[in-house]
C-alpha cells in the first residue's frame, strides 16, 4: 500500500507546483509530474506479483501475465500528455515573446 | 518489490520537488528528466516494457523541445523574497498534502493490496487474446484490436496538438485589410 | 538556423541511419516485441530532429518541410480511418474489425491488420512530432528577424 | 438502413483530416466541407428523431461480443439522452460553422480553424456516444485540446493568456478524471460503464467510492465551470472568436461536463444523498454567484460568459432537485418534471447563449470594440443584430413567448411542488437579476442616446452571419413548442426516461 500512497503524494506535489509556481515553465514541469504519477498509478494497479510482461513467448509454463489493459491505457495517456505539454509550451513561448517574461503575475490583461 | 518501488517513487518525489524549486530553469528541466527516467525504471520493474520504451522516447523528445524553448528565452527563475506570506503558503500546502495523503491512505485500505490484482475485463485478453488477434504482444493486441477506437482517438489527439501548435505559432494572425 | 560543429555533423551522419532503421524495426515488430507505432514513430521523428539540429537549415526549406509533414500526417490518419471503415463495407459489417487473416502467432506476417495500423500510426506520430518541432524552430527563426 | 452511431465521430474526423490536405490545394474547400458535414449530421439526427426508435442502439466496436456477460470491447451507446445531446450539438455546430464563414474571413490559417472545429465536434459527439469510461476521457481530450487551440486563435495578448489559464485548469481537470478512472478500474476491474454499474451494484467499498466520486465531481465540475471551479470560463469564453464562444458556451461545457455528470451519477453510481445535495448546492451557488458577478461587467462577452455560469446553474439545480427527490423516495413525477426542466433549459440555453455570442461577435465585427462604454445607439445601423439580440435577451430572462420562460417555469414548479421553497425563490430572484443585466446589455449597446463614436469597419454584415442569427431567433420561439406533449414525447421524454430509470441503462446494455 505504501507505494500507492507515495504515488499519490507525487500527484499532489505536481498539483502543488501547478498551483503555486509563478513561472510558466515550472507550471509545465508540474504538469509533467502530475502526468507521471497518473501513469505510475495505472501501471501499479495492473501489476501482479511474480507476473511476466504480457508478451507471449515460447518456453514458459503457465505464465501469469500482468494486466495488459492498464498498460494500453497508460500508452494512450502518455501520448495525450505529450500533446498537452506541446500545446502548453507553444502558448508559453508566445507569451514570452509578447510580455518578455515567464512570470504569470505580469500576464494579467484579463481581470475581474 | 513494493519497497523498491516505494524508494524509487521517493526519489522521484525529491526530484520533482527540486525541479519545482530550482533557481536555474535548465537544472529544473534536468531534474524533471530524472523523474521521467525514474518512471522508465519503474515501468521496467512493473513488467511493462512497452511503456518503458514509449516513455523513454517521449521523455527525450519532450526534454529536447523544452530545453530548446528555455535556451531561446530566459533561464532565470523569478526571484521571490522570503516573506510571511510565502512561509504561510508552504505550510498550508504541506498540511493539505499530508491531509490528502492521509485520506487516500484511509480510503484504499479496503481495496486489493499491491500485486494481488484480479482481472475481469482483461481476463479474456490474457487468456484468449493472442489466439483471437494473432498478436504475440498482448498490449499491442489490446491497443489496436480490442480498443482500436481509443487508439484512433489517441492518434487524433496528436494530430490536434500538431495543428494547434502550428495555429498558435503562426506569425501573422490577420489578413491585410483591403482598404 | 545554423548547424553545429564538424564533429557533431560527422557523428550524426553515422548515427542517423542507425536510429532511423531502429525506429522502423520497432514499428514493424510492434506485434511481436515491445514497442509499436508510437514508440517507433517517436524514434523516427528523433532521427529527423537530430539531423535538423546538427545540420541546420534555411527557414524557407523548413517551411516547405512543415507543409509536407502536416500533409503526410493527415494522409496517414485518413488511411487509418479508411482501414477502420472498410470493415463496415465488406466482411463482417463491423467498425474497426480485424478482417485480414490472422496467420500464425509469433511470425512477422501475422496478426491481421495490426501491423498495418502500426505502420500508419508510426508514420502519423513521426510526422506529428516533426511538425511540432518544426513549428517551434520556424517560430524562433521568424521572431529573430 | 441501420443506425450507425460511429458516423457521428468518423465523419467530422474525416473532414478534419481532409481539410489540411485538399484545402491546401483547393480554395474554399474547408468552408464547404465543414458546412456540408455539420448540415448532414443535423439532418441525420432529425431524421432519426422523426423515424423514432425505442431501445438503445449499441455498437460493439471491433465486433467483440461479451464473454460470460462481461463486455470486452468499447461500446457505443445511442439512447434517449445521447440523442438529445447530439441534437443540441449538431444544431449549434451547424449554425456556428455557417456563421464562421463570414466571421473568420479576416484571419489567416482558415484551414486550421475549420479542421479544429471539426475535431471539436467529433470529440463532443464521441463523448456523448461512448459507453466506456476511458473512451470518454480520450474523446474529451480531443474536444478540449481543439478548444485550447481555438481560444488562442487570435494570438493576441488576451487570447494567449486566456488559453493558458484554460489549459492549466482544464489540464488539472483531465488529470483528476484520469486518476479517478484508475481508481474505478482498481475497484471494478472493468472500463465499460454498464459493467461498472453492475459491479458497483453488487457490492462496493463505500469510502473508496466516495473518494472517486469526489474526484469525478471536481474533474467534470471544472469542465462544466460550476462555481468554485469557474475561474477559467469568463476569460476563455470571452477571448475566443465569437462562433467558438457560441460553441464553447452553447455545447462544449454541456456535452463534456454536464452530460458526463448526468450519465455517471444517474446511470452508473448508486445515487447517494450526499452527492445529490452537493450537486444541488453547487448548482444553486453557480446560479446565484454567476448572476451577481455578471452585473458589473464592462465587456459584453464577459457579461455573457458570467451569465452562462448562472444559466448552467439553473440546469444543474433542476437536475439536482430531481436527484434529491429520487434519493428521498419522493414522487417520481415531480422528479421527472424537474429533470425535464433542467434538460429543456440545457437546449434552450444552448440556442439562446449561442445567439447572444453570435450577436456580440457581429457587434465586434462591425465596430472592433467590446466595451459597453464605447458602444451605443447601434440599433439603426445594425437592425438584424439588434432585433435578434432583443429576442435572445428576452428569452434568456424568461419572458413568456420565448423558450427560456417555459424551462425556468418547469424548474420552479418542480421546486415548489417538492417543497424546496428556498431554491424556487432563488430561481425567481435570479431571473429578475438576469432580466436586469440583459436590459442593460440591450440599452447600452443598441438603444442608448450616446452614439457609437468610431467608424464602422464594414458597410454591412456578411449574409451567412445574418442567416445564422435569424435562424436562431426563430428557433428560440419554436423551441417553446417542446412543452406541447406530442413533441415532448419525441425529444425530451426519452432523455428523461433514461435518467429516471437509473438501473435500466446497465441492464439494457449487458442484456442480463
Amino acid at each position: 500500500m505504501t507505494v500507492y500512497i507515495m504515488c499519490f503524494i507525487l500527484f499532489l506535489v505536481g498539483l502543488y507546483g501547478v498551483l503555486t509556481r509563478h513561472n510558466l515553465i515550472k507550471i509545465v514541469i508540474g504538469f509533467s509530474v502530475m502526468e507521471f504519477s497518473c501513469f505510475l498509478f495505472l501501471a501499479l494497479i495492473g501489476y501482479i506479483e511474480n507476473g511476466v510482461a504480457p508478451i507471449i513467448k515460447e518456453g514458459l509454463e503457465n505464465p501469469v501475465y500482468v494486466d495488459p489493459l492498464p498498460q494500453a491505457m497508460v500508452l494512450t495517456a502518455i501520448v495525450i500528455g505529450l500533446a498537452t505539454t506541446a500545446m502548453l509550451l507553444a502558448i508559453a513561448i508566445r507569451i514570452y515573446k509578447k510580455y518578455g517574461t515567464f512570470d504569470i503575475r505580469k500576464v494579467n490583461e484579463l481581470r475581474g | 518489490m513494493e519497497t523498491l518501488l516505494s524508494i524509487l517513487t521517493g526519489f522521484m518525489i525529491i526530484g520533482a520537488l527540486y525541479a519545482l524549486h530550482a533557481r536555474d530553469l535548465l537544472s529544473a528541466l534536468i531534474a524533471q528528466g530524472i523523474v521521467g527516467y525514474g518512471l522508465v525504471i519503474s515501468f521496467l520493474l512493473l513488467q511493462a516494457p512497452d511503456l518503458a520504451i514509449v516513455q523513454i522516447v517521449v521523455e527525450t523528445i519532450t526534454l529536447i523541445i523544452m530545453v530548446a524553448v528555455v535556451l531561446n528565452s530566459s533561464r532565470e527563475e523569478i526571484v521571490e523574497s522570503w516573506n510571511r506570506n510565502k512561509v504561510l503558503n508552504i505550510i498550508s500546502s504541506l498540511v493539505i498534502i499530508l491531509f490528502m495523503a492521509f485520506v487516500f491512505a484511509y480510503m484504499i485500505v479496503s481495496l486489493q493490496p499491491f500485486g494481488e490484482h484480479t482481472m475481469r475485463m482483461a481476463d479474456y485478453y490474457t487468456g484468449a487474446g493472442a489466439e483471437s488477434t494473432g498478436s504475440a504482444n498482448l498490449v499491442t493486441g489490446v491497443l489496436f484490436d480490442f480498443r482500436g477506437y481509443d487508439t484512433l482517438g489517441e492518434a487524433t489527439i496528436l494530430f490536434t496538438a500538431a495543428l494547434g501548435v502550428v495555429t498558435i505559432l503562426r506569425a501573422k494572425n490577420k489578413k491585410e485589410q483591403k482598404s | 538556423m545554423n548547424g553545429m560543429t564538424l564533429i557533431v555533423k560527422k557523428v550524426t551522419q553515422l548515427m542517423c541511419g542507425l536510429i532511423f532503421m531502429y525506429g522502423l524495426y520497432i514499428i514493424t515488430h510492434g506485434h511481436l516485441t515491445p514497442g509499436g507505432g508510437f514508440a517507433g514513430g517517436a524514434v523516427v521523428a528523433g532521427a529527423f530532429i537530430l539531423l535538423i539540429l546538427a545540420y541546420g537549415s534555411e527557414v524557407v526549406y523548413l517551411k516547405k518541410e512543415e507543409t509536407q509533414t502536416s500533409i503526410i500526417e493527415s494522409v496517414s490518419l485518413l488511411v487509418i480511418i479508411i482501414l477502420a471503415l472498410a470493415g463496415l463495407f465488406f466482411g463482417t459489417y463491423v467498425f474497426f474489425n480485424n478482417y485480414l487473416p490472422q496467420g500464425e502467432t509469433g511470425k512477422l506476417i501475422s496478426a491481421g491488420i495490426i501491423p498495418v495500423y502500426n505502420i500508419f500510426v508510426g508514420i502519423e506520430v513521426a510526422a506529428a512530432l516533426l511538425t511540432i518541432f518544426l513549428a517551434l524552430v520556424i517560430y524562433k527563426e521568424e521572431v529573430k528577424t | 438502413m441501420e443506425l450507425i452511431p460511429a458516423l457521428y465521430v468518423v465523419l467530422p474526423l474525416t473532414g478534419a483530416f481532409l481539410i489540411p490536405v485538399v484545402g491546401y490545394f483547393v480554395k474554399d474547400f474547408q468552408k464547404i466541407l465543414s458546412v456540408i458535414i455539420t448540415l448532414f449530421l443535423l439532418i441525420y439526427t432529425i431524421w432519426f428523431f422523426a423515424a423514432g426508435y425505442d431501445s438503445p442502439v449499441i455498437t460493439k466496436v471491433g465486433g467483440w461480443e461479451a464473454v460470460d456477460g462481461i463486455p470486452i470491447a468499447i461500446y457505443l451507446v445511442y439512447d434517449g439522452l445521447s440523442a438529445f445531446l447530439l441534437l443540441t450539438v449538431s444544431l449549434i455546430a451547424f449554425l456556428s460553422t455557417f456563421y464562421a464563414i463570414g466571421y473568420i474571413k479576416r484571419f489567416t490559417a482558415e484551414n486550421n480553424f475549420y479542421a479544429l472545429l471539426c475535431l471539436m465536434i467529433a470529440g463532443m459527439n464521441g463523448v456523448v456516444l461512448s459507453g466506456d469510461i476511458f473512451n470518454i476521457y480520450v474523446f474529451l481530450e480531443i474536444a478540449v485540446m481543439a478548444s485550447y487551440a481555438l481560444v488562442a486563435f487570435g494570438t493576441e495578448k488576451r487570447e494567449l493568456e486566456a488559453s493558458f489559464k484554460y489549459q492549466v485548469l482544464g489540464g488539472i481537470a483531465s488529470l483528476l478524471i484520469l486518476f479517478a478512472i484508475g481508481l474505478l478500474y482498481w475497484q471494478t476491474q472493468t472500463l465499460n460503464l454498464a459493467d461498472i454499474s453492475l459491479v458497483l451494484r453488487s457490492g462496493s467499498h463505500p469510502t473508496a467510492l466516495m473518494f472517486t466520486q469526489a474526484l469525478l465531481i471536481a474533474g467534470f465540475g471544472l469542465k462544466a465551470a460550476m462555481i468554485p471551479f469557474h475561474a477559467w470560463l469568463p476569460d476563455a469564453h470571452s477571448s475566443a472568436p465569437s462562433p467558438i464562444s457560441a460553441m464553447l458556451s452553447g455545447v462544449l461545457i454541456k456535452a463534456i461536463g454536464i452530460y458526463a455528470l448526468l450519465r455517471l451519477f444517474f446511470n452508473i453510481f448508486l445515487m447517494t444523498y450526499e452527492v445529490s445535495l452537493l450537486i444541488t448546492v453547487l448548482g444553486a451557488l453557480s446560479m446565484v454567484a454567476g448572476g451577481l458577478l455578471a452585473i458589473g461587467q464592462g465587456d459584453i462577452k464577459r457579461l455573457l460568459a458570467y451569465s452562462s455560469i448562472s444559466q448552467i446553474g439553473y440546469v444543474i439545480t433542476g437536475i439536482g432537485i430531481g436527484m434529491l427527490i429520487v434519493v428521498n423516495g419522493g414522487n417520481k413525477t415531480i422528479a421527472a418534471l424537474s429533470v425535464a426542466g433542467g434538460l429543456f433549459h440545457l437546449i434552450n440555453h444552448a440556442v439562446l447563449k449561442g445567439l447572444l455570442f453570435l450577436n456580440a461577435g457581429a457587434v465586434e465585427y462591425m465596430t472592433g470594440v467590446r466595451e459597453f462604454k464605447l458602444l451605443g445607439g447601434l440599433s439603426k445601423k445594425m437592425p438584424v443584430t439588434a432585433t435578434t439580440s432583443l429576442g435572445a435577451s428576452l428569452g434568456i430572462s424568461g419572458i413568456p413567448p420565448f423558450n427560456g420562460f417555459f424551462s425556468k417555469l418547469l424548474i420552479i414548479i418542480a421546486a415548489v411542488r417538492a417543497e424546496f421553497y428556498t431554491l424556487a425563490a432563488l430561481a425567481v430572484i435570479m431571473n429578475f437579476v438576469t432580466l436586469g443585466y440583459f436590459l442593460r446589455f440591450q440599452k447600452e449597446i443598441f438603444y442608448s442616446k450616446e452614439e457609437f463614436i468610431g467608424k464602422l469597419l464594414y458597410n454591412k454584415l456578411p449574409g451567412t452571419m445574418k442567416f445564422s442569427m435569424i435562424t436562431m431567433v426563430i428557433l428560440c420561439v419554436l423551441l417553446s413548442l417542446l412543452v406541447i406533449p406530442c413533441l415532448r414525447d419525441i425529444i425530451l421524454n426519452p432523455a428523461v426516461e433514461v435518467l429516471m430509470n437509473t438501473g435500466e441503462y446497465a441492464l439494457n446494455i449487458t442484456g442480463s
